[in-house]
Formats: structure tokens, sequence, C-alpha cells
């Protein structure tokens, strides 16, 4: 990973900061492709994070005015709340700060950071690797989320193995798979995949990699190629 | 004399089976040559090049397993004669005593030297 | 080679090809190569109720060093591939596979970047058993077609050379599944 | 006596033996590096061990996993989402009903839909069975590698009974894929209650076998006592969970912290010890196993009351169309199904045809569902995008955590204890490896 020249940080700040959260989706057929039962017509556009507003229920108001409490300066804004569950946004220079409170503060005191996982937006311009964090609170008997997104050109996010030592292997696993580098993580190597294997296999632009199943003149395409109605 | 004939028909049979079983291997196993397979057994992995001969192993084993070896032989020496110690009468229990003294002897005098701490 | 060149390649070759490919046929021991969920249904294989120790399979051969069948039970990924390559070569000769499983015969349900089209891109497959998992008496049976087709017959001596001769230039000559044209049949 | 051309040589004449070992000691070359590799027969699955061995101590240990790797969350992005339920059952494949039921949980949060009762109780069942069969496996084959091999064949043996069980009513032993996104594929079958009730007083002649092999057992106890320990700040610190951390003496169940699928409702109690080492776990799984037959038995009466309530939701555009019925040649659709679509409603034939090949559509979102698999917390965090595909699914299995904290138990143990405490683990590299 040839470290990006500041022009493209430049850029990717620049990116960053448009609300590239918005997708719309046209249907299926139509446009070109011989379809006339209109279906093609239909338009959808959802916010892909909506952001929630204030009253968000249950005990996500303490959550997050606590964490606005102990840590004043930080831009916590971006929370969500759907399918009763709390998603904060943390930017991720602040992202050890806010584990470390989450972990130490008693009214908050989530114990276990359940797991860390990837996943990839390729066209959320400037925040295209998102890294999810899932917290658990044993004596409060809670959980959180906390998101935090990093662009493809810069794809590094400080380690929370300081924190919580359990998210070891769990960052290898999405270094592994999705190529986001945890700054200051004890052996940040491949787990899942053999060593010296190139690419991260879980990126969307990744190929699934499967082969065509032949026998006797017959070929049945990979599933990636297959038809599909997404 | 025909206290010895099973004696001597065991180890006839066990030479027999000995003979058998190594020309079998020898003559109608298909020995197919493979490099890997005169690799050294390492669950499956690619064993780590060893230096030949087995390079220099820690002094340690070599002296456990001569340790081992002396009191083994002792043991064998105790069969025959647990195997019929009622008729042997009590002069042979008091040799057997004086046998296994002086294997304690040598016993103390290891344990004492730090012959059996591993570190 | 040894007593059976210098005899006529008649009688007694073939009594005593048969009765050594009887002894073998009658303890064909398995190593243990449990990948995944076939691993479990080759462990109720061995378990008591599907016994396979009333054909002398009960034991599982942990080091390849004494065995004489390799069951190749799940998914075989790009990890896992050279060692399994590496632990058939330490096999013995005579030794036979058996690809258990769809994910071992022909990389199953995922058709991916993870996971070996099938086993039979790293050894020489002798039996192929679908299902998913297969049930254990599925395995028996496989089992069961294995001994009486190649391990009953296995030649001996020279026999052997000619058969290996045979089987090579059949496989050359064999049109590759890709050309077979025509029906699904 | 050193002499520079050859190295350090060894003279043993005339040296004491003290000054020969402390020499010998910071060689440095002390220690072998040995492979407890991914084919061996007591690391449950292809789980390799990188294992450095001063004599017969371990004095460091390293787990090598993704030997096992599927790609299975990359597969699920090009099926449907209840097509997912068949690839995320063969992820751990000792307990595949946990991992559908922890998948449909977080499918249902994002639909924000509410499975129908006997569904539930149906769920409730066979996740209780499958806990029993997952620790039969786990106690059979830990027994095992220390010797005691009749732990396997009984174990084994009353599994047997379970799958024959699972297989009257979804069909097959293994990889059922019966729950399914808005409630179970198939209901019980007409002697499904008979086959229960038979299954019951089976593992109630039964399972008290085991203890009365194994709990005062000398060899069993010197083997596992103190073996393997990881007290309660290790068990945090390594995010430890189910029998692991309840071993360690605290009582954190998700079935009774964060209930689901209705657990509030029956009554059974968390079983913990507090010698938190592996005797400990083997004693909690065997525990664990009769409180499991408890709920069984609950889930018996409510299914009886229960008997010809729906199994799949109301709305046809979710639930899967099939009526599955055990046709001539094997299962299939039942014709009154075939009839019903084929010829009365129209609605019924698109709503059968969109599901079955382009599945439904789940507004864009993610959700996390944690249930509380025989392992630990098996977690399934899936993200939507509004299309008919998962765009992301992430299974978060319990043994991934337990094998973080496998050189904190078996380092400066004996090689021997490594086997009892990787069993003691449980881990399961399907689901490990994913």
């Amino acid at each position: 990973m040839t470290e990006p020249s500041s022009a493209d940080l430049a850029e990717v700040k620049a990116a960053a900061s448009a609300p590239a959260r918005e997708v719309t989706r046209q249907g299926m057929w139509g446009h070109g492709s011989g379809d006339t039962s209109g279906y093609g017509g239909i338009v959808r556009s959802f916010e892909r994070f909506p952001r929630a507003d204030r009253p968000y229920g249950s005990y996500f108001d303490e959550i997050v005015d606590r964490l606005h409490g102990l840590l004043p300066g930080m831009d916590l804004e971006h929370v969500v709340v759907a399918h009763d569950e709390l998603t904060i946004f943390v930017p991720k220079a602040d992202l050890l700060d806010v584990l470390t409170a989450c972990r130490d503060d008693a009214l908050l005191r989530f114990e276990v950071c359940v797991s860390v996982s990837g996943v990839h937006f390729p066209d959320m311009v400037g925040e295209e690797l998102h890294a999810v964090y899932h917290l658990l609170s044993i004596t409060h008997n809670r959980r959180l989320r906390l998101q935090v997104t990093c662009a493809d050109a810069d794809s590094h996010i400080p380690s929370s193995v300081s924190v919580y030592p359990m998210t070891d292997w769990h960052e290898r696993e999405t270094y592994d798979m999705f190529g986001i580098i945890f700054d200051g993580h004890p052996a940040l190597t491949r787990i899942l995949m053999p060593d010296d294997w190139d690419g991260f296999p879980q990126r969307k632009d990744y190929p699934l990699g499967g082969i065509p199943v032949e026998y006797k003149g017959a070929v049945v395409p990979p599933p990636d190629q297959r038809r599909s109605y997404s | 004399m025909n206290a010895y004939v099973p004696i001597l028909g065991l180890m006839a049979l066990a030479a027999l089976f000995l003979g058998v079983s190594i020309f079998a291997s020898v003559h109608i196993g298909p020995d197919r040559y493979n490099k890997a397979k005169y690799d050294t057994y390492e669950c499956g992995i690619e064993p780590t090049p060893q230096p030949t001969g087995g390079g220099r192993f820690p002094v340690k084993y070599y002296i456990t397993a001569m340790l081992f070896i002396v009191f083994d032989i002792e043991i064998v020496f105790l069969y025959p004669w647990a195997v019929a110690f009622n008729q042997l009468g009590v002069f042979a229990f008091f040799e057997m005593l004086m046998f296994v003294a002086t294997v304690i002897i040598a016993y103390i005098y290891v344990v004492r030297r730090g012959g059996l701490t591993w570190e | 080679m040894g007593i059976e060149d210098k005899l006529p390649s008649g009688v007694l070759l073939t009594t005593v090809e048969g009765v050594i490919g009887w002894l073998r046929q009658a303890s064909f021991w398995p190593a243990t190569m449990g990948l995944a969920c076939c691993a479990i249904e080759m462990m109720a294989f061995g378990a008591p109720r599907f016994d396979a120790g009333r054909w002398g399979q009960e034991v599982f051969r942990a080091s390849p060093r004494q065995a004489d069948l390799l069951i190749v039970s799940g998914r075989v990924s790009q990890k896992m591939a050279p060692v399994i390559r590496q632990v058939y070569d330490q096999m013995p000769n005579p030794k036979w596979v058996i690809s258990m499983g769809a994910c071992a015969s022909s990389g199953g349900m995922f058709n991916n970047y993870a996971i070996v089209q099938g086993c039979d891109h790293i050894v020489p497959v002798d039996v192929y058993l679908p299902g998913c998992p297969p049930r254990p008496d599925m395995l028996i049976d496989a089992m069961f077609k294995l001994r009486k087709g190649d391990v009953a017959h296995y030649p001996i001596g020279p026999d052997r050379i000619a058969a290996d001769e045979a089987a090579e230039q059949a496989a050359l000559v064999a049109p590759s599944t890709l050309e077979m044209k025509g029906l699904m049949r | 006596m050193t002499d520079e051309s050859v190295g350090t040589v060894y003279v043993a004449q005339g040296g004491d033996w003290d000054e020969i070992v402390r020499a010998q000691a910071d060689r440095g070359d002390e220690t072998i590096v040995i492979n407890m590799g991914p084919q061996h027969p007591s690391t449950h699955g292809v789980l390799r061990l990188i294992l450095e061995m001063d004599g017969e101590t371990v004095t460091s240990l390293r787990p090598g996993i993704g030997f096992l790797h599927t790609g299975i969350e990359k597969n699920m992005e090009y099926r449907t989402f209840s097509q997912g339920s068949t690839f995320v059952t063969r992820m751990d494949y000792v307990a595949p009903i946990f991992n559908e039921v922890a998948y449909c949980l977080a499918v249902e949060k994002l639909l924000d839909m509410k499975v129908p009762e006997r569904a539930d109780v149906l769920r409730v069942l066979f996740m209780e069975l499958n806990r029993i069969a997952s620790h039969l496996v786990a106690v059979g084959t830990g027994g095992m590698e220390i010797g005691a091999l009749t732990m396997m064949t009984i174990g084994f043996r009353e599994r047997e009974m379970i799958l024959d069980f699972f297989e009257a009513v979804c069909g097959t032993r293994m990889n059922h894929a019966y729950v399914r996104p808005g409630g179970v594929s198939i209901d019980l079958p007409d002697d499904g209650l008979p086959r229960l009730k038979g299954v019951i007083d089976w593992l109630h002649k039964h399972l008290w076998e085991y203890g009365a092999f194994c709990n005062e057992n000398p060899i069993f106890k010197g083997r596992m006592k103190g073996v393997a320990t990881l007290d309660l700040t290790q068990c945090m610190v390594y995010g430890a969970s189910g029998p692991v951390l309840r071993a360690a003496g605290f009582p954190w169940d998700l079935r009774k912290a964060q209930p689901y699928c209705g657990y509030e409702t029956y009554d059974f109690d968390v079983i913990t010890w507090d010698t938190n080492d592996a005797y400990g776990r083997f004693r909690i799984r065997l525990a664990e196993m009769s409180e499991s037959l408890k709920i069984v038995e609950q889930c018996y009466d409510r299914l009886e009351e229960t008997t010809g309530q729906p199994v799949m939701v109301e709305d046809p555009k979710y639930a899967w169309p099939a009526q599955l019925t055990v046709g001539a040649d094997g299962q299939g659709n039942s014709n009154e199904h075939i009839k019903h679509i084929m010829g009365e409603s129209m609605e019924a034939l698109i709503h059968h045809f969109k599901t079955v090949t382009e599945g439904f559509r789940v507004p864009a979102g993610q959700a996390y569902a944690a249930i509380e698999s025989p392992k630990g917390e098996l977690g399934c965090h899936v993200v939507s995008d509004g299309g008919t595909r998962p765009y992301r699914v992430h299974m978060r299995d319990p043994g991934f955590n337990h094998l973080q904290a496998a050189p904190a138990m078996c380092e400066g143990a004996m090689i021997s204890d490594v086997v009892v405490a990787v069993a003691s683990l449980d881990p399961v590299l399907g689901g490990v490896d994913r």
C-alpha cells in the first residue's frame, strides 16, 4: 500500500464532507433492455444511514448524552436508530477515546466488544470501507454499535486492541477480507486466507471467483454472472 | 525338556511371522518412490528443514533416556522373581532386596545430582 | 522382483493375489482427514450405530503412515489443499481415496474463491460419494464398492506394472469431460 | 571449554553437572517447534496449533486457523435472503439450527416481522435438541481425547436418536435449512409428537450415564481439574461467553439476559461452576443438557396445545410459499398447494413465483441478532441495501473468540493439557473460519 499522497488525502477530505449517502435505484427492466412493461419506471431513493432526531427512545438517549458529556469536543452527531438498535458514527481519529470511554465509564460499562466486521460500500465516495464495532454491556444488559468509515485510498483505522484485546483476531480478519489497515495492531497479518494471497476477497470489487460448471456441453455460469433480480 | 517346547514353539512362530511380514511387504507392496513420502510427518505441513543428522538436541533428553533404560532393565530382572517368589523362599527374597538396594543407591545419587530435574 | 517373476503367471499368482486382496480388504483402515460437515457424518460412520468396525474399519488411523484409505470428507479450501496433498503423499502404497460429499467431489454449493472445486484437482480419487452430507450408510456403501472392486483384485508383481501402464494409457486417451458434448444424460 | 572454530563444545569430564545444565539452558536452541497441525485427531477439525516446546511443557502456542475458510459470507451476497439459510447452516456444522435461527432473527429484525407462536416453539424445540446434540459431541470427543472412549460411543448413540427426530421432521440429519426468515419450513409430521416423546424418554433414561462415568472418576478429574484455567478477568479480556464464561462463575446466558424466540416464558436455570477450568466446563455442559431436556418437555406440551396453527408468517409476500409433504418420490409441494396456486388464485401463483425466483425485498439498513449457541454468543450482523439479496452478512462465532484464549490457557502446561484445553473450548472450525 503506497502511502497516499497529500493531494489524494485533500481530495478525500473534500469528498467525505459531501453527503454521499443518498442512493437512488431504478427498476430492473426498461431503459434499453427492450422491456416495455413500464416496470423500469419505478425510481426508489433512500438514504443509507438516516440520522435519527433527538428523542431516540429507550436507553439510547442516556448513552448519547453520556458520551457527549464525557467527550465534549467530539462530533458524535451522526446517530442512527433503527430496529431498536443504536448506531453511532465515530470519526476514526477519535475512535480510541470513544472506546475507552465506553469501556471505563461506570454508566456505560461496555465490557465486551463482541465483534469487529467490515462492510464495503463502493458507491459511497470518500467513505467506502466501514468497520462496525458491536459492543455489549453485561452490567447494564445493553448493546451499542459504533461505525467507523475510512476511504479506500486511505484505509487506515486505529486498532482497538489496546482497549479491547478480544478484537485482535477480528481486526486481522477485517484486514484479511477488506484491506482495512488497523494502525497499532500487534500482528496484522492474514488469518483466514493463505498468507501469500493477494487481494482482499470480501470487497465488492473482488470477483466471487466461481468457475463455470460444465457437463456434456451444458455450461452454467458461476453465481455472480448469472441473471439476478437485485 | 518338555517344559521348553512351548517356548521354542513360540519363538519359531515369532520368527515365522517376522519373516513372512518382511518378505511380503518388500515383494508384494507396490513401492513407488515419492519425495514427500520420505519427509517427516508434521500433520500435513511441509516439515521445517532440519540440519542433517537431526542436528544438536539438548543433552537433557539423552540423560533422561539413559536413566530410563537403567531402571527399566532393573524391573526386567525383578519379573522372574515376582512370578515365582513363593517357591523361591525367603533366601531369594533377601537376595532381591540386596539387588534393589544397590539400584536405590544409584537412584539416590542421580536425584541428588539433579539428573531428574528438567530445568 | 520376487518369486512371482520366476513362477508361470498362472494359477499360483492369481491365488496369491486373491489371498492378499482378501487380506487387504478385510483391514481397510481410513486416515482421519475430517474437514467439515461430512467429518461429523464420518464420525457417525465410526460410531456404534453405523459401526464401520464390522468390516475392519473401526480404527481411524491418525497418522497417514498406517492408513490405506484417505476419506476426503468436507470442503477443501485453498489453504488446506497442500496439506491434503502432503498427507496423501505420505501414505504408503497401495492407497485409495474416497471423495466424500458434494464439496469434496466438485466444490459443491461453494463455487467461490476459497474452495478448490473438487479434491480431484489435488489427489487421484477412486470413489466419488454424492450427498451433502452423505448418510453414513452411503459411506458404507461407497466403501463396499471400493473394496469389492479395486482392493480385492489389486494386481501384484508384473501384473501390477502392466495394469499401471494400461491405466496410464487409458487416462491419456480418454476425452476430458469438457469435450464431451451431447445430451445432458 | 569453547573452541572458536567449532562453536561451543561441551567436554563432559571434570565440569560439574549444574554448570552443564546452566550453560545448556542459556544456549537458546532449547525449544523445539512442533506442529499440532491441521490433520490431527484431537484438534476438533482443521485447526493448526504451532507449539514451541521445552521438553514436554509448552512455552508458546500460536493457533493457525483459516484451513476451512469457505467464503460463505461472500457467497451469500449472491443468493436471496431465504436461500441464505442454506448457506448459514453449514457454518457451525455441529449446531446448524443455531446458525439458522441467528440469521433469521437478524433478517426478521430488518423486516420488523413477528413470527407466529408455533414457529417460535418449534425453533426453541429444535435449538434445545441441537444444543443437547452439540454438547454430546463436545463431551464425547473431549472424553475420547483423554482416553474415555465410552463417552464417544454412548455420546453418538444418543445423538443418533436426536438426528432421527430431525430427519423425520425436516428430512435431513444435518444441514437442515429448516428455519427460514418468516418461520420454519414445515410443520411436525403426523407422528411427530409420539416420536418426540420417544426421544425425550430415551434421553431421560440415558443422560445420567455421562455424569456417572466421569464426574467422580479420578483419572478424569486428574486430567481435567486445574487445567486450562480462565478466570473471570481473563474471560472478560478475551470476550469469552457460554460455558467458558459460566465456568468462571458468571451466570451470563443470553436466553435469560436478552430473551428471544419466547425464551422468557420457559422455566430453566442457568448453570454455573466456580472452578473456571476444563472440569467446570465439562460439568456445565452435562447439566445444561438436562436443562435443555426440561425446555424440550415444555415445548412438547406447547406443541400439543398449538397443533394446527400456522408455522410461517401470514404475509404472502414474505412467507416461504411451499407446503411440503412427503410425496411418492420424496419431499415436494403438496398437491393441495399446487392445485391452489395453479387452479384457484392468481395472486398465490404470483407470490409463489416471485418469492421463489426473486425473493422478497428487505428495506435498507443493518441489524445484529445474538443468540446463545452451545459454545457461547453467536451473533449475526446482516446489512441490506434495499435489494433482494443480503449486502453483507457477518457471523460472529464464539469459537473464533475462544481460540484467542488458547495461548493463555496452554502456555506453561504440558502438551497433553493442550488437548484438554482445546476440547474444553469446543471450537468448531466451520464456524471459526466461515
